[in-house]
């Protein structure tokens, strides 16, 4: 069955399309955040270096990798809307941005809370804080141009700009601060543990799933309303049951 | 039980973690649910005002 | 020579006019007119390609004036809201540079007499910053004077002006006519132009 | 009324900027000053051991720099743009990026280039060597360009926002991490022994990629803040 | 209409800009984040260390802190300066000092007091010690209000001067060096032991002497700028 | 009420205008005119106290407005070529503020009822900043509307304002007139009030 991939790239139907969709993901995500719970609580068992403490991993890991993926995503729609002129990619563009900043400081939170019984220290300068940290500082810099520019279709097209410059970048900074960092010293931090048992990587994985369709369920939220906000004075939207 | 929760002395750390993940997810729920709800009350608002005139 | 059709333009929500078209050929005077807000000077930002219309064309020479770009840009002339002189600078130096920007080159004696005949005699080498409102609109408009650009766009070149300089202006732009050039401006003060008819285009 | 080639352009555009800069002569030396005084400030904060000022001193003249250049960028394009020049800028029939390429480089020679020359001096200060000196105003030559260059995309698409000011370091402090790394890196390569080619070569590398890129993303940002 | 008191009034200007701030919530961010991210470039400039970082975190922060606040100086007059506003102030039937006291309390809350808050976060990141951290907040609170009082005065000086970003850092900074000195001065005093009452009770004596004069004399600066 | 006498200003080496005097009281309309650069901005700015003249004395009520300074505001209101409002806000909370800054407080009615008046019904809670030329004017003009000092001191009000906007303007400047008031204009368009003789004063 062929579907038409350029019906759902117009706003109004996917309104309809992710309000449908999104407490699907919603949902599945609550599901498998239990289960990953459960499984990283009750089933795997205490690491021996580190004790309990490595059970920070499960929540720590997805927020790290989800904050880099949002990120080239955001980007991905943001220069789409830029070169193509589609709405909704960057609208997209503006949902994902919050999740990826709220990602990205989880894992810096979560990481932090680790990292003091494990070094004893909150932060060391280690090449991949550093690039996480940064990266928040790019969430923050294009949420900062977006909200500062009124005008929707050019804060769009500014912010789209800026992301696409960032993620050029992003792989220039993220090996820069590597090197910089094994200039000094030797990475004094190696992360064990890299053959994991079984139930630490079922516990592992079931929680970046819960973790990617979380987000996926908030975005699909955020952005009906930006769309709802942006298309207001179109016919479909005064026609919406919801608004009456 | 209290002894889960203590998680051999590591209680803070991970219940600090998962704490804040949970707090980070609940609070961005009611933002952008209160986001629609502001978003179709404006919508609502000014369609009254444009009956109006 | 300019041809617009079925122009629509939005500000925000608003809707500030659709549908809009006009071909304008050599020596032809074009004075938009409509109320506070009624969108004439979005309408100028539009034929300049600063603003992205929301639907319509606008063709110069038969070409879409989004493709021509440079090539455009060199047969036409904006003035608007703001004057586009550096209050650091004396007039002579800005009309230089004004003039330089749109491609052209300028000895001093072209500028000098540009600006005499704008009625700065004596000023040229004041810093703009000192001048009144009025005179630095004349430094402004002073560079229609030099150049020879066949489309001027104006956007209330009267402001500030007193009556003498005003008739000056009407001058300008009958010559400019009468050499084969086209106006489009906006005003709120009457503008009569000896011989030659305006036409009117009202946003509402 | 003869026509202006592109290259007698870009050479107006510069010199139009240098005539400005020395107009206003006090904004010429306040970066330079600001960057004085900034890295005169440590030592008052940190405390005065010199082995200590010594390990910092290339981090410290960088990051000083850095701030440096990020300030001076809010006079790069707003000036012109509150006045209406940049309009007339966007309708001129050359190529919008030769006319801002040309802005950047009188921007460089007024705000990039005093820093060079003052570095060695401040060097002195914190008691670096001969040798730490020489490299320190190399890595600024070639890194204070790129500043100048990514600088001038943030200063565009922040244009005519209010708090332009700040937001502009916001955005482009973090993308200009890697010059001061290897910036900073170099001297300290060099004080204690290792080689610098490599972190120079690189700033090189980034230099030729920022000249032939941000010119024209600098364009298509300010055609975006122009609508 | 009923006239307005002299404390309804600063109540209103008070209100007003912080308003105005919230309107434009980006500010408020940048100023915070441009604070944290000077923080962060220094060890990325000075290396890793912790030993050094560890000494250097309180000149650090202050020498942030004094950066973000000049930075956010920019804000406090110019605005209402180029839309007229300032002149409508100045022909205000109340006191000027006044409405310039109401100015520089708002431009604080929102520039200065998060600064504040957050300086505790950047201190874990050098690893200071929990009573370091503490004397660091109190000493920013006391600190910071002064260099914004200070750096007003400075404002309105060169207020509608091009390039008047640096060149009030360049008649400010000079000022407000007391208070870097007295302010980190206090965190390595706790660090390393001794008192911190004296260096705390001189700031609040700055404090108290900035509340008594500054705004008159910004006043006065007010008041020539416009001529 | 007002007294002038002797008056002189210069700029830079440039004598604007000496030896000027006149006196204005209740109910008397003055127009000042002249060319662009003649000194009309720079007579109302000393008439507020922003400029020091280099000779001569303006007295308010037989005192001189220098030693008055806050008294003397409060029975004046300056409107100059900047519009005095923030862009952010909206027209609403800008006329408060305005108000406020004059030393009046305000309830909605009366604001909303003064922005009704100036021609804004609708755009009362639209942030200013996206107001047309004319619209802002307008937003600015309407401080003249709350408040009740009694001398007037208008910059070329009439800047952007279309025809139906400066009829407007005749009528309440005729108002104010009336009740007592008085006012001090500069403009280049013709303004004229049903029932009195304006009285001019040329700088040259
Ligand atoms: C604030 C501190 C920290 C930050 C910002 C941070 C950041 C990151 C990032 C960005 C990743 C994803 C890397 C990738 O997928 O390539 C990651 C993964 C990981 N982190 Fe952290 N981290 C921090 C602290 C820690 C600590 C203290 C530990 C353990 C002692 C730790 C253990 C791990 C592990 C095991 C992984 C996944 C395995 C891997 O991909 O290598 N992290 N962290
Ligand atoms: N974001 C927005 N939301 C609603 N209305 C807007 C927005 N932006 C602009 N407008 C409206 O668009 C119009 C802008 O018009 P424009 O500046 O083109 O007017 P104009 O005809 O030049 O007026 P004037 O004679 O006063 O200069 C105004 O009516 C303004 O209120
Ligand atoms: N430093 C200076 N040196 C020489 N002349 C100066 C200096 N400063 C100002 N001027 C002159 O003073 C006059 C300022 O006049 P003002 O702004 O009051 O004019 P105006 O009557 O309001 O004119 P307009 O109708 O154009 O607004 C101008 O002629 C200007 O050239
Ligand atoms: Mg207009
Ligand atoms: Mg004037």
């Amino acid at each position: 069955m062929a579907i038409n991939w350029f019906k759902y790239s117009a706003p109004s139907t996917f309104y309809e399309l992710a309000g449908k969709l999104a407490p699907w993901f919603a949902w599945s995500s609550a599901i498998l955040f239990v289960i990953g719970f459960y499984i990283g609580f009750f089933v795997a068992p205490t690491d021996a270096t580190q004790g309990e403490a490595y059970r920070i991993m499960f929540i720590h890991v997805p927020a790290s990798i989800l904050s880099m993926f949002i990120y080239l995503i955001m980007a991905g729609y943001a220069a789409l809307g830029l070169v193509f002129n589609t709405r909704l990619s960057s609208m997209m563009a503006t949902a994902l941005a919050p999740t990826g900043a709220l990602f990205a400081f989880l894992s810096l939170w979560t990481g932090a809370l680790w990292g003091k019984p494990m070094w004893g220290a909150w932060w060391v300068w280690d090449a991949r804080l550093t690039s996480e940290l940064i990266l928040l500082f790019l969430y923050i810099g294009f949420i900062a141009l977006h909200s500062s520019i009124d005008d929707p279709r050019r804060a769009d097209r500014a912010a789209a700009l800026l992301a696409i410059v960032g993620s050029v970048n992003v792989p220039i900074i993220y090996f820069s601060v590597k090197w910089w960092n094994t200039l000094h010293q030797g990475s004094t931090i190696k992360f064990t543990g890299t053959s994991m048992h079984a139930a630490m990587q079922q516990a592992m994985w079931s929680m970046v799933v819960a973790c990617w369709l979380y987000a996926i369920a908030v975005v699909l939220t955020r952005v009906r309303s930006i769309i709802l906000e942006r298309e207001r004075g179109t016919q479909w939207v005064s026609e919406l049951e919801e608004t009456k | 039980m209290s002894d889960f929760f203590a998680m051999n002395g590591y209680g803070f750390y991970i219940w600090g973690s998962y704490g804040l993940a949970l707090l980070i997810a609940i609070v961005e729920t009611a933002m952008v649910r209160h986001k629609r709800k502001i978003t179709l009350q404006q919508l609502r608002l000014m369609r009254d005002a444009g009956e109006e005139e | 020579m300019l041809e617009i059709s079925d122009l629509a333009c939005a500000r925000g929500d608003h809707r500030l006019f659709s549908g809009l078209c006009f071909a304008l050929s050599a020596g032809e005077l074009l004075q938009v007119e409509g109320v506070n807000g009624s969108g004439k000077t979005s309408l100028l930002r539009s034929l300049c390609g600063f603003l992205i219309p929301e639907a319509g064309t606008i063709r110069w020479r038969g070409e879409d004036i989004r493709e021509m770009r440079e090539d455009y840009h060199a047969e036409m002339v904006y003035l608007g809201h703001h004057n586009a002189i550096k209050d650091e600078l004396n007039a002579l130096e800005n009309l230089h540079i004004n003039a330089g920007l749109s491609g052209c080159a300028l000895d001093d004696k072209q500028a000098i007499a540009a600006l005499r005949r704008m009625g700065l005699k004596g000023r040229e080498t004041l810093p703009v910053k000192v001048l009144s409102q009025g005179q630095r609109r004349r430094v402004a408009l002073a560079r229609l004077l030099v150049g020879n650009a066949p489309l001027w766009i104006l956007d209330e070149p009267l402001t500030a002006l007193d009556v003498g300089a005003v008739g000056l202006m009407q001058e300008l732009i009958g010559e400019h006519l009468a050499n084969g050039g086209m106006v489009i401006y906006t005003t709120h003060q009457p503008l009569e132009v000896a011989g030659v008819t305006t036409r009117r285009l009202s946003l509402s | 009324m003869k026509k202006l080639s592109l290259f007698e352009l870009l050479g107006l555009v510069i010199r139009r900027d240098l005539v400005l800069a020395m107009r206003r002569r006090a904004d010429v030396l306040t970066t330079l000053v600001f960057f004085v005084m900034v890295v005169s400030l440590f030592p008052l904060g940190v405390g005065p051991e010199p082995d200590m000022l010594r390990k910092m001193a290339p981090g410290v003249v960088w990051v000083a720099a850095l701030l440096a250049s990020m300030l001076s960028l809010g006079r790069l394009f707003s000036a012109d743009y509150l006045d209406g020049t940049l309009e007339q800028m966007l309708l001129a029939p050359q190529p919008l990026s030769l006319l801002v390429l040309g802005k950047i480089v009188s921007h460089w020679m007024v705000s990039g280039l005093p820093l060079v020359l003052m570095a060695p001096v401040l060097g002195l200060q914190f008691d670096m060597s001969a040798q730490g000196l020489w490299v320190l105003m190399a890595a600024l030559l070639l890194g204070t360009p790129i500043l100048s260059m990514i600088g001038a995309v943030g200063a565009a698409l922040t244009l005519g926002l209010r708090g332009g000011g700040v937001l502009v370091s916001l955005l482009v402090l973090p993308l200009c991490i890697p010059v001061l790394i290897f910036g900073a890196g170099a001297v300290e390569a060099v004080t204690s022994g290792m080689s610098i080619a490599s972190h120079l070569s690189l700033m090189g590398a980034m230099l030729m990629l920022a000249l032939v890129f941000t010119p024209w993303v600098t364009a298509q940002a300010l055609r975006i803040s122009m609508e």
